[in-house]
Formats: structure tokens, sequence, C-alpha cells
């Protein structure tokens, strides 16, 4: 076995269970530093419960999921974003009702206490940071709009210059692309490659064109266990992925 | 605590006591289950359950002077019919209420709380002003008084007997009704998911007015067989909120058999406990121990866990 | 007791209708002649500025029309107004027709709190006529005391106070309960005690007085409970019941719970025609039996000064009055009666004062008698208490109860009995 | 603070408002009331308190408390409960089998003060107290709820569970609490009469000002970091969750706010009424408050304080004049503002009222020529408004 200092995250032997149901069921992987892992694998297959395992909001029944060797099971959500860990929900989950400047505020990485939260002051340091933010995301001409104005496909990146802005090690996307023009999936990918130079990045993606456009290595899932594993050229040649994907 | 009773004297009273908490246990599931299916199943929180339970309990009231001022032959007989009256009068209250009023409001659960509680204001005046302020005395039929004595300790109430009665034709009819009708699979699917329960042919309004009727239908039933153990007053109704709210939480919002086995922890401890200590104080105790679990497990006794 | 011959007979005449018609004619026929005579001038009698004018006098009444309350002030409402039109049909008070402004104390203490203040000092009121529980009169107290108005209170209570502002035109607590807990001890045998209530400062310091009652008669009390205010389940302590076997339950259950505690108590197989217990309670009024049925507390035993079924010429004149004013099947508690001779008292006082004023009427009050009050005769106490009558009535199944004794003697108010505190 | 971070916490249109409100309630009405209408309004803003708290619980951050009473009430007998002993001194008690303790008390047969009565001696304990109890209770329910992830509508069963153990318990324990009768007779803060008119005008300002100084502290929370964190978790939980907060923390604090304003209305409700009673601790009151707030608009402090005046002006009026039709009105009130208007008073001023005469001005600048006018979303300026205008 492979010393785990190597890996960015390693998850072993995780399982849940929903009153009997195991959603995900023995799963091991390893993601390296400076890697995109993208998850790939029919509905159903747990790919969504990995992450929530992984960021805390759901609690695994067994196994061990470690980041930079630090264990994450027992770790409350705040914790584990603190320790380097960010996430992008499936919908984009923005705040509609602030504006965008006020949205990628929020995330900036201080004043997370709520007496840091109340003497928080909006210094030319987090502004210089939201802008620039802003500026990645393709946003800086709408700091002022209301979030809930954007298009869909701004909101997801949005969302995404949220997660940036809190400097993660380690990047978790699901489905980012999800209802975007192809003009939009362009400048996604675009900006995902951007992004992720000096981070770890893993993606849940249906969309595979987008995944050969960025996917390092690939793991598919099935019935919460690990299918097959590898780049691109050989997860789609798998004839368990094949079989799996033409079954259904 | 237990050092002033013989032994003997202990098995009658946790006989007897079990048997005045299976009375509070039909009680509370009779209360419960219309609002179970109403904020369990949709989501809404009626606060005007418990007028809805008074105004079977008035129907009760009307029915029984009829039947003594003009089929004085028949009156044994009136409290079936008092029943089934009460349950359609409240159920049709109930619908024009879901159509005027919480059909507006599913997307909004607290706002049903408030609008509910302005509607159970007005209701109450209606019932001051038809009624009057002061209480009503229903009068039982003679074969529903009295009790059937086991020991000459252990004294079984005739109508403590009804109401259990009643309890499991209800509790067992609407299990029938929601999950071996094809009407309960309806219900079901629309609180599960009601865009595709529409998308697959569902009339979801007509559903949810149904759902809702029915609650306040089975509030109607509990009202009128309450006449036979508690008072009839405009105002009575909001004795029984608060209680009835913690049950259908402590047994988890969305399931049934939850709903009847946390009327029936409830009852049970209440009137265990209170033998022992004050009244004010077991229901003080008892109320201490629904919230504390409350925190400990905040999905309720039977609460699925599902997947996010 | 010094009382001025002309109220004595003023008040005597009210007995009968054809005299009191006779009366009004004749103070009518006087004050068209003699208009200076009949109504003294308001400066007069209306020193600090009330709300008196020539020939009008304006009053409060304060009780709870909405919420819980409602149930049990409705009573106390009609008996006030019944008394004011009455009044007025005799010509007023010191010649002034007397004009009431109601208020809604909505079962709320600090509205109570508020109306009175409002009654008090924005309409400047005379005399207030109201307030049911305990609680509500707690709150208006000090405003009275404050503001220097007159309180007129119906209900039977625990004592334990004594205003020169109130007065307490019910029973305080040891009339009602000595009275009572000597007649089943002499007439019953009782010799153990089960004490039961609602969970608040009534229930309370009467079980209290009475445990200390029973304990001097060297009996026992064998149990002592108190359930919260509308708690509607009573099968616990009816097994209670039935495990200490009592000779006596003592009950002062008040409020919707009532109606549950008697079906529940009836429908466990306790029969109390077979007196085994006896029932003995203090807060079952007629007005109570209507909610609870009539067949639910058959046999029951209530202490109090006043029952509807009293057999004298005053309460058959009232009780024909009130039907008349508010309809035939209502039905006429000791709260209500009570209620009934505020009004009354009051204007004695004003009489024997000659004056609106509130010290004056303070000073006046005690020595008062009403010869006319339905249940007999009362006369106010140095602590602005009623001497009165403490009778035993016996629940029947037509909801009346049937008045089996009476005390021989007026007991005398002691709001602050010694030892009891 | 430099001037641009005053701005953005009291932006322009928030001054006017603080203004208008300021006049109303120090000049307006104290100049057009007799005392015992003012007392009467003083006694509404003491509700104001609760309402106020209720607006950043619930308006911002999506908590509807039930039981808001409950801290109401334990303010209000903190206070009362020094007011008591003072009232209860040897001298005025002597008539009592134990002179120098509560009258209550004397009536139970306790036969000395109960120990957690003693500290209530000292003025400044009790001024402590009446913050800080209610702050510990509500910071106790806040920890075992929110850290528990309880919220929405079992959060408001809850609370008002909590409310009718709390009523149960003081109104069983009348040795220590009064009963159900409360803690009546309240005279004299350090000597000096509370039942005087004047004293009745000092305590109306001095509500009147700590209302304030509750409203500023409210306003600063509202335009903090803090007030938009909530706003954002009211709406995205799991966002706020996983961008690195302690969401349970953020409503602990909130709700603890929501208490200790509440309790400073409870205790200045005490020393304007001369009493504090059970009565509201229990859920009825509880659920008139969130009225209140609901009416002037969940979302706005100001208008909390609107709606609390005019339901309670209401109520009063209503029930001098119709007793019987007080409970419809109120009945149609609930029903009316949740289905008709959400925004309450508040956002009828700002979605109909202001519009309109934006509109109005438009028109008359323009002469009779209609002119253009900004129809759909509002553009990036008119809504990034004060704090964007502070950022650059």
């Amino acid at each position: 076995m492979v010393t785990q200092k190597d890996f960015v995250l390693a998850v072993e032997g995780l399982t849940v269970s929903f009153d009997g149901f195991k959603a995900v069921n023995d799963l091991s992987f390893y993601v390296e530093e400076g890697e995109i892992r993208v998850i790939i694998g029919p509905n159903g297959a747990g790919k969504t419960t990995v992450l929530d395992l992984i960021c805390g909001k759901t609690r695994s029944t067994e196994g061990s999921i470690k980041f930079r060797g630090k264990e994450l099971t027992k770790m409350s959500e705040p914790a584990i974003v603190h320790s380097g860990i960010g996430r992008k929900f499936q919908n984009p989950s923005i705040y509609e009702e602030l504006t965008v400047f006020e949205n990628l505020e929020i995330s900036f990485p201080r004043g997370h206490s709520v007496f840091g939260a109340l003497a928080f002051k909006r210094s030319a340091e987090v502004i210089a940071a939201v802008e620039e933010v802003a500026d990645e995301i393709f946003l800086s001409e709408h700091l002022g709009k209301t979030a809930g104005l954007l298009s869909h496909g701004q909101k997801q990146w949005l969302e995404i210059g949220m997660l940036l802005i809190q400097k993660p090690d380690l990047l978790m996307l699901d489905e980012p692309v999800a209802g975007m023009s192809v003009a939009e999936r362009k400048k996604t990918a675009e900006l995902l490659n951007k992004i992720t130079q000096n981070r770890s990045v893993l993606v849940i993606e249906h969309d595979m064109q987008f995944v050969e456009d960025i996917a390092h290595r690939v793991t598919v899932m099935h019935q919460g266990k690990v299918l097959s594993e590898g780049s691109m050229d050989f997860v789609k040649n798998d004839p368990k992925v094949v079989e799996v994907y033409l079954g259904h | 605590m237990f050092a002033d009773y013989t032994t003997t004297e202990l098995v009658s009273i946790f006989a007897m006591q079990g048997f005045a908490g299976l009375i509070l246990f039909s009680v509370f599931v009779l209360m419960a289950l219309g609002l179970a299916i109403i904020f369990g199943q949709m989501g809404v929180i009626n606060m005007a359950h418990g007028e809805f339970m008074i105004l079977g309990a008035y129907i009760t009231y009307i029915i029984s002077n009829l039947f003594s001022s003009y089929l004085p032959g028949l009156f044994d007989l009136y409290f079936f019919l008092a029943m089934i009256v009460a349950f359609f009068a409240t159920a049709a209250l109930g619908a024009l209420v879901e159509w005027g009023m919480i059909r507006h409001l599913y997307r909004r659960p607290l706002d049903t709380l408030l609008a509910t509680w302005g509607l159970s204001l007005i209701l109450q005046q209606i019932y001051r002003s038809v009624f009057g302020a002061r209480e009503v005395g229903v009068s039982l039929p003679d074969w529903l008084m009295g009790s059937v004595p086991l020991s000459d300790m252990i004294e079984i109430p005739i109508n403590g007997l009804f109401v259990m009665g009643l309890t499991i034709i209800i509790s067992v009819s609407i299990y029938l009704l929601m999950f071996r009708s094809r009407w309960g699979s309806q219900v079901r699917a629309v609180v599960q998911n009601r865009p595709m329960a529409a998308a697959v042919g569902i009339n979801t309004e007509k559903t949810d007015r149904r759902t809702f009727a029915l609650g306040c239908g089975i509030a109607g039933i509990a009202g009128s067989a309450f006449t036979m153990i508690g008072s009839t007053g405009p105002t009575a109704g909001q004795l029984y909120i608060v209680d009835t709210f913690l049950v259908v939480v402590f047994g988890g919002a969305q399931s049934l058999v939850g709903t009847i086995a946390s009327a029936f922890t409830i009852s049970q401890s209440q009137s265990t406990m209170e033998f022992f200590l004050s009244g004010s104080m077991a229901k003080v105790l008892t109320l201490l121990v629904v919230v504390g679990i409350l925190m400990l497990r905040p999905q309720g006794l039977f609460a699925l866990k599902m997947r996010h | 007791m010094h009382i001025s011959p002309t109220i004595k007979k003023t008040l005597r005449v009210s007995k009968t209708c054809f005299l009191r018609k006779l009366v009004i004619a004749s103070i009518a026929v006087l004050g068209y002649h003699h208009g200076a005579l009949a109504a003294p001038s308001t400066a007069e009698v209306n020193t600090t500025g009330l709300a008196v004018t020539d020939d009008t006098v304006k009053v409060g009444i304060l009780h709870s029309v909405t919420g819980t309350m409602a149930i049990s002030e409705t009573g106390s409402v009609q008996a006030e107004k019944l008394a004011i039109k009455q009044i007025n049909e005799m010509g007023g008070v010191l010649g002034r027709k007397i004009e009431y402004i109601q208020e809604d104390g909505a079962s709320d203490w600090p509205t109570f709190a508020e109306k009175s203040r409002k009654l008090l000092v924005n309409d400047k009121v005379a005399a207030v006529f109201g307030c049911w529980t305990s609680a509500s009169r707690k709150a208006v107290l000090p405003v009275f005391e404050q503001y220097n108005g007159m309180l007129y209170y119906p209900t039977f209570y625990e004592g334990l106070e004594q205003s020169p502002n109130v007065i307490y035109t019910g029973q305080e607590a040891t009339q009602q309960i000595i009275a009572g807990i000597d007649w089943v001890v002499k007439e019953k045998g009782a010799k153990k005690f089960f004490l039961l209530g609602s969970d608040y400062i009534w229930p309370r310091t009467s079980n209290k007085i009475a445990r200390k009652h029973i304990e001097k008669l060297g009996l026992k009390v064998v149990g002592e409970e108190y359930y919260p205010l509308g708690h509607t389940q009573f099968n616990s302590v009816i097994n209670k019941i039935k495990l200490k076997k009592p000779d006596v339950i003592y009950a002062i259950v008040v409020g919707g719970s009532n109606v549950a505690f008697y079906k529940q108590l009836k429908a466990a197989g306790i029969d109390m025609t077979k007196e085994k217990p006896v029932l003995l309670t203090i807060s079952v009024t007629e007005d109570e039996i209507r909610g609870i049925g009539g067949e639910n507390i058959d046999g029951a035993y209530a202490a109090m000064k006043y029952f509807q079924s009293l057999d004298n010429p005053n309460n058959a004149e009232f009780v024909k009055n009130f039907k008349a004013m508010w309809g035939d099947d209502i039905v006429i508690g000791d709260v209500t009666q009570a209620a009934y001779l505020g009004p009354w008292l009051w204007k004695a006082a004003v009489e024997k004062a000659g004056s609106f004023d509130i010290d004056k009427i303070k000073e006046a009050s005690p020595g008062i008698e009403l010869t006319t009050a339905p249940e007999g005769y009362v006369r106010v106490h140095e602590n602005h208490h009623l001497w009165s009558k403490t009778r035993i009535g016996l629940a029947k199944k037509d909801g009346q109860y049937q008045v089996i004794y009476e005390t021989e003697e007026l007991m005398e108010p002691d709001p602050f009995p010694e030892g009891y505190q | 603070m430099s001037r641009v971070e005053i701005r953005s916490y009291f932006p322009k249109s928030d001054l006017v408002n603080f203004a208008v409100l300021a006049c109303l309630i120090l000049i307006v009405l104290p100049l057009s009331m007799d005392i015992f209408r003012l007392n009467l309004v003083g006694k509404y803003l003491t509700y104001a308190f609760v309402a106020l708290g209720l607006v950043l619980c619930w308006g911002y951050g999506g908590i509807l408390s039930l039981g808001q009473g409950i801290f109401f009430g334990l303010g209000g007998y903190c206070m009362a409960m020094f007011l008591k002993l003072e009232a209860s001194d040897p001298e005025s008690t002597k008539i009592q089998s134990t002179p120098g303790i509560p009258d209550f008390m004397d009536w139970n047969q306790l036969t000395e003060l109960p120990w957690f009565w003693e500290p209530f001696y000292s003025l400044p304990f009790t001024i402590i107290a009446v913050l800080i109890v209610p702050t510990i209770f509500a910071y106790i329910i806040g920890v075992a709820m929110f850290k528990r992830r309880v919220g929405g509508v079992y959060f408001a069963i809850i609370t008002q569970a909590v409310a009718s153990i709390l009523t149960i318990l003081i109104i069983g324990q009348q040795g220590y609490t009064g009963g159900v009768n409360g803690i009546t007779d309240l005279r004299t803060l350090l000597g000096w009469d509370i039942r005087t008119d004047s004293a009745k005008y000092f305590l109306y300002y001095l509500n009147a000002i700590l209302l304030f100084a509750c409203l500023f502290f409210a306003q600063w929370v509202r335009k903090s970091k803090l007030g938009r964190i909530l706003l954002a978790m009211r709406e995205r939980e799991d966002r706020v969750r996983f961008s690195g907060y302690d969401v349970s923390n953020f409503k602990i604090f909130v709700f603890c706010l929501g208490a200790a304003f509440s309790a400073i209305g409870g205790a200045m409700f005490t020393l304007q009424v001369g009493f504090m009673s059970p009565s509201f601790v229990g859920i009825v009151p509880s659920i008139e408050m969130v009225i209140f707030c609901a009416v002037g608009g969940r979302m706005s402090i100001f208008g909390a304080i609107y709606g609390t005046l005019l339901v309670n002006w209401a109520k009063t009026t209503f029930s001098e004049s119709f007793p019987e039709l007080w409970l419809f009105a109120m009945g149609a009130l609930f029903i009316g503002v949740v289905m008709a208007f959400p925004g309450g008073l508040a956002g009828l001023y700002t979605d109909k009222v202001l519009p309109f005469c934006k509109k109005f001005i438009q028109k008359t600048r323009s002469g009779k020529k209609p002119q253009q006018i900004k129809v759909g979303p509002p553009k990036n300026d008119e809504l990034a408004s004060p704090d964007l205008a502070a950022v650059k």
C-alpha cells in the first residue's frame, strides 16, 4: 500500500447505509496533488453521496477519508472547509437575494466566527480579492447585481468563484456545466483549467465531452462501488463500464 | 414513593394507571391522527386543529338536542349519527379552508401557522357568538355512562372503552385508506414528488384538498368523542393544540405509525408519573422529556433516514 | 349599624313590582314638582370631579367578554346590568340615572389593569363593578388604590386581602370552607378528606384553610392534588381517590377542567348519590353545571352562600326579573347573585353618604345592609366583606341545587384568618 | 469608523426612517396624548422590543420562535422581583406572619426568602439579570436545538412547548413566583414612586431611548456581514456551512439577541405597568408578538415598531367599541397579512407607496409628457445601493 502522504485525498473502505441500503459500499480511491479527477456513473451510483461524505454533509457508517493525512469523518463541516476543501453543489447554490459582490465577500475566508462577522470590515484587501475572483469568473461587470438576476451559467460561475476565494486545496464540483450553453461550457472548461493549476479537483459530471476535456483520471462508480478507474481512454474501453452504460 | 402501598395495591395501581394511560393514549391518537395527516403528509401547520375538533363537539351537541326534542326514542343511538355528521361537516369546512387559504401557502409552512392561528381566532369568536361564551353540556345516552367493574379496585369506564374502540377503528381505517387504497397511494405520491405525481396524471390539487379535508374530518370525529370526557366551549380547542403537535412531532412527522407510538409513550409515561407526582409536575416532566428527546433525535422516533 | 330609615324603606319596597312602580311614580311626581329636592346639586354630591351630571352618573362594568374567562363572567355582567336597570327604574341614585360604560378585560390581566385605568382616569366613573379571577383583581387593585376608585368584586375568593377601595360582595374562603366542612363532619360523619384543585392561588389557599380546619378537628387529609388550569384528564387522580378511600372528596376544580373531572368521575363508577365518598365542592355553581351536565354531578354537595333554588320572596322576585331580562333558560349561580348586590350596595352607600365622593362611600360602606338581597340579608363588615350565611346545596339531575342546610347565624368575614397564614 | 463605514451602516434612507420614527415617538406622541394614553403607547412599545428581535430572528435568520414571551416574561420577572422586594420591606408587611418577604410567599407559608430571590435586593444585579438570565436561557435552548439542526417548524413547535412548560411551572410554584396572579402591586424603584405621572413620562422616555438603542444595534447587525450571512443562511444554509461558517453559532447568536431585546421590553413593561404575570410567558402572547412583527413587515426593523403600535392601537380601539368583533378583526389581520401582504406594512411601503411616489414625482417634474419609466428588474446601481457605493 502506498503511504497516504502522497495523496491529497485518500478514501478507504468508505461505506454509508440508509436504513440498510448501502448507497456507498466499501469505496476506496485516491486523489493526487494537482490532479483533476472526474467521477462518472449512472444515476443513483452514489456519486453525490461521496461528495456529501467528504465534506461532512452525510456521516459515514464505516471507513476513512483522509485529507492530507487528516481524518475528516469526525470533523464538523466548517472545520473540513477550513482544512482546505471547497464544494460546489449540483444546482447552483448561491444567495439570490444578495449581490454578486456580497456573495463573494461572504465566502472570503475571514470573519467566520459570529463576532468576527460582526466586526468584519470591507477592507481594501477584501475588495481586491473579490474583484480578482470576479474577473476570473467573468463577472466583474456584474458585481453590483443581485445574484438572482444572473443567468444560469453565471450562477454556476459565481458559485465556483465563491469557492475560489476560499483558496481551497481540494475543489469538489458537482456537475459544474449542467444546464449550460455550449459557449458557456467552453468558457467553464477554460476556467477550470485555469483554476486547477495549483490545486486538486474532484468533479462529478455527465457530459462526456467535457469530461474528456478536463479529466486527468476518471473513476466510474456503480451501485456505490468503484467499477473502473484510469484514464478516460481506459475506462471508455473497459467492458464492465460499457456493460453498465449500455445496459441502462 | 412505593413504600406507602402494599403489593396488591401496587399491582392495582399499575393496572389502573395503565388503563388510564390507554384512555389518554386513545385521546392523543384521535387528536393527533388528523394532524399527522395534515402536518406530516402535507407540511401544513394547522393551528386551528383544536377548533375543528370543537366544531365536531358542537355538532354532537346540536344533534343530541335534536334527538332529545324530536326523536327521544332513538336517543340511545344519536351518537353514531353525530359522529358521522361531525366528520362530514368538519371535512367540508376543511375543504373550504384549503381552497380559500391553505392552497396559496403550500410553499410557506411557517405562514400556514400564522394564517391558521388567525382562523382559529375567528372560529372561536363564531362559536362564542352562536353558542354563547359558556360551555355547553352534551348529554350522553345512558349506555355510555357508568363502568364495568373488574375487581373492587379496578373499574373500567364504558366511555373510555368506547373511545378506545373508536381509536382502533379510525386508525385501521386510516391505515387501509393510506396504504391499501388507490387514493392513499396518490396522496403519498403527491407528498413525495409533487411534479412527478402531476406528470403521471394525479390531480394534485384535488388530492391536497381531500387530504386536508380528511385530516379535519378526523378532528371532527375526535371532537365528537371528546364530548364524553371533556368540556365543549369556544376556547376548549386551544387546550389540546400544543400536546397534539408534540405527539405528532415526537412520532416523526411523516410516519403515522410513529404518531401512534409516540402517543402511546407520552400517554403511558404521563399517566404513570401523574400517580406519583402532582398533576402539574407530571405534565412538566413529560413535556421536558419529550422536548429533550426531540433535541437528541430531531427527526422524531420513527422518521426514515433519507438520502439528501 | 346605622342606616337611614328612608333608604331602608326604599330598599324594602323594591320587593314587589307593584310597590316599586308606586315608588317610581311618586318619585317622578316629586321630581316634577320639587326637582331641587329630589336631586341634590352636583357640586354638592361630587366634589372630586367624577362623571356625575345633574341627571346621570357614570359607572363602569369591567369583565371578560372574550377569552377563556368569558364563560364565567357573562353571568356577572348580566346581573350588574339588571341591577342598574332596576335602580334606574326606581329613579336612579340621588336622582341621577346610572349610565354604564362596559369594558372588556379579555381574560387578560394587563388588559384589566389598562381598562380599569381608562375607566378611572378617562371616564372618571363613580364606581366599577367587575373582575372575576383573583389575578384580574390583583392586577387592577393598585390602579384603584392609586386613582382612588371603588371596585365591587363579586367572586368568592381566597381572602388574604382587604382594600378600602374594594367591596367584596362574594364570600372569602373561611366563610365558605369552615361551614361546609363542619357540616360534612357533623352530618356525614366524615373522617378522611381528599383535597383536589386546579393549580392556582384560590384552590391552593382554600385547601390550606380546609386542611388546617380538618386537622384542628382531629381528622385526616389523605391526599392533596393540583392539576394545571385547563387540564382534561383526571383518570389518574380518580384512581388515587379509589385507592385512598376518603370519606369526602373536597374539589376546587375550575373552568373547563370541571366538566372533564365530573364526567370522568362518573364514568369511573363513582356514584355521588351513594355518598361513598361524599363530594363537596366550593367551585361549582349552577352556571358550571350547565357545562358539566346535571346527570354528571347529581348527588354532589356545594357549600356557598347562594343557590338559585333558595326559597324566599326576594329571590323569587330576582329570579323572575333575571329571566325576564335575559331569557328563560338562564341559570343563576352564586357569583351572579353577588354581582347583582354590587350596584345595590353602592347605591345604598351613596345615599347613606349623600355623596358620590369615593372617600365618603368608603367610610359609609361598613354597616350598609341589604334586606332585599336575593340571598336574604347581607351587611357590609368593617373589612369591606359581607356578613352572609353559608348554605349547603345538593346537586340534582336538573342542574339545580336543593338547599339542605344553612348556617343559623351570618358568617363573619375573616379575610386574614388567625393561624391560617 | 470612517465616514464611509458609517454611511454603509446607516444609509440615507434609513437615517430618514430613524428621524421620522424618533420624531413620532419622542415628540408627536407625547405632545398629542394625555399621560394615560401615552402610558399605553409606552406599554405597546415594550412589545416592540420583541417584534424587533423577531425581525432579526425570523425575518433575517429564518428562525420562527413562538416562545418570545418566555424571554419577555423572564426579563419582566427579574425586574418585578427587585421591585417586589422593595415593596415588601418589614414595615409595610408587618401584618404578615413573616414580615419582610413578599405577600404571596407569606400566603404560601414560606417563612424565609428563597435563595434565588436574595440577589434581587441589588439593582445592579437585577439589571444584569434582566439581560443575562433570558439570554442564557435562550443560549441553552439555542445550543440544544441549533447544534442538532432542529429548525423551521420543529423549532417553532418546541419553543411553544417550552413556553407552556414554563407557564405551568410558574403557576405551579406559586410560593416562589406569585403563581397565576403574578407579581403585583409594585410601587417604587429605589424609593421613587413609579406610579406618578412624572415617573410615567420619565419611563416612557427611558423606554423610547432603550428602544432606539436596540434599533441602532439591530441596524448595525443587519448591515454588518453578519446580517448578510443571516440572509444567506436563510436561503442556502448548506452553502453557508460549506463556506466555512458554523451556521448554528449564528442562529444561536441571533436567537439570544432576540431574547435579550425581549427581556429589555419585559423589564420596561414591569416598570411601566406595575406588575408581571405568567400570562406573558404563554403561547398566546408569543404568537401575538409574531403578528406584530408580521404586520409591520418581517424584514423591516422600523416596520416592526409601526406594526406593534398599529395592531395594539387597533386592539384597544376595537375592544373599547366592539369587544365582540375584536377577535374577528385580529383573525382577519393574521390571515390577511400572511396571504395578501407577506411583506407587511414595510413591504407595502416599498412595493406600492414608494414607486407610486417616484412615478408621481417624475411625472410632475417632466410636466405632462410621460417619461420612460424603468420597467422590469431594477438595474445594478439601484440595487447595489449604498453598500457598493461605499466600496467604490
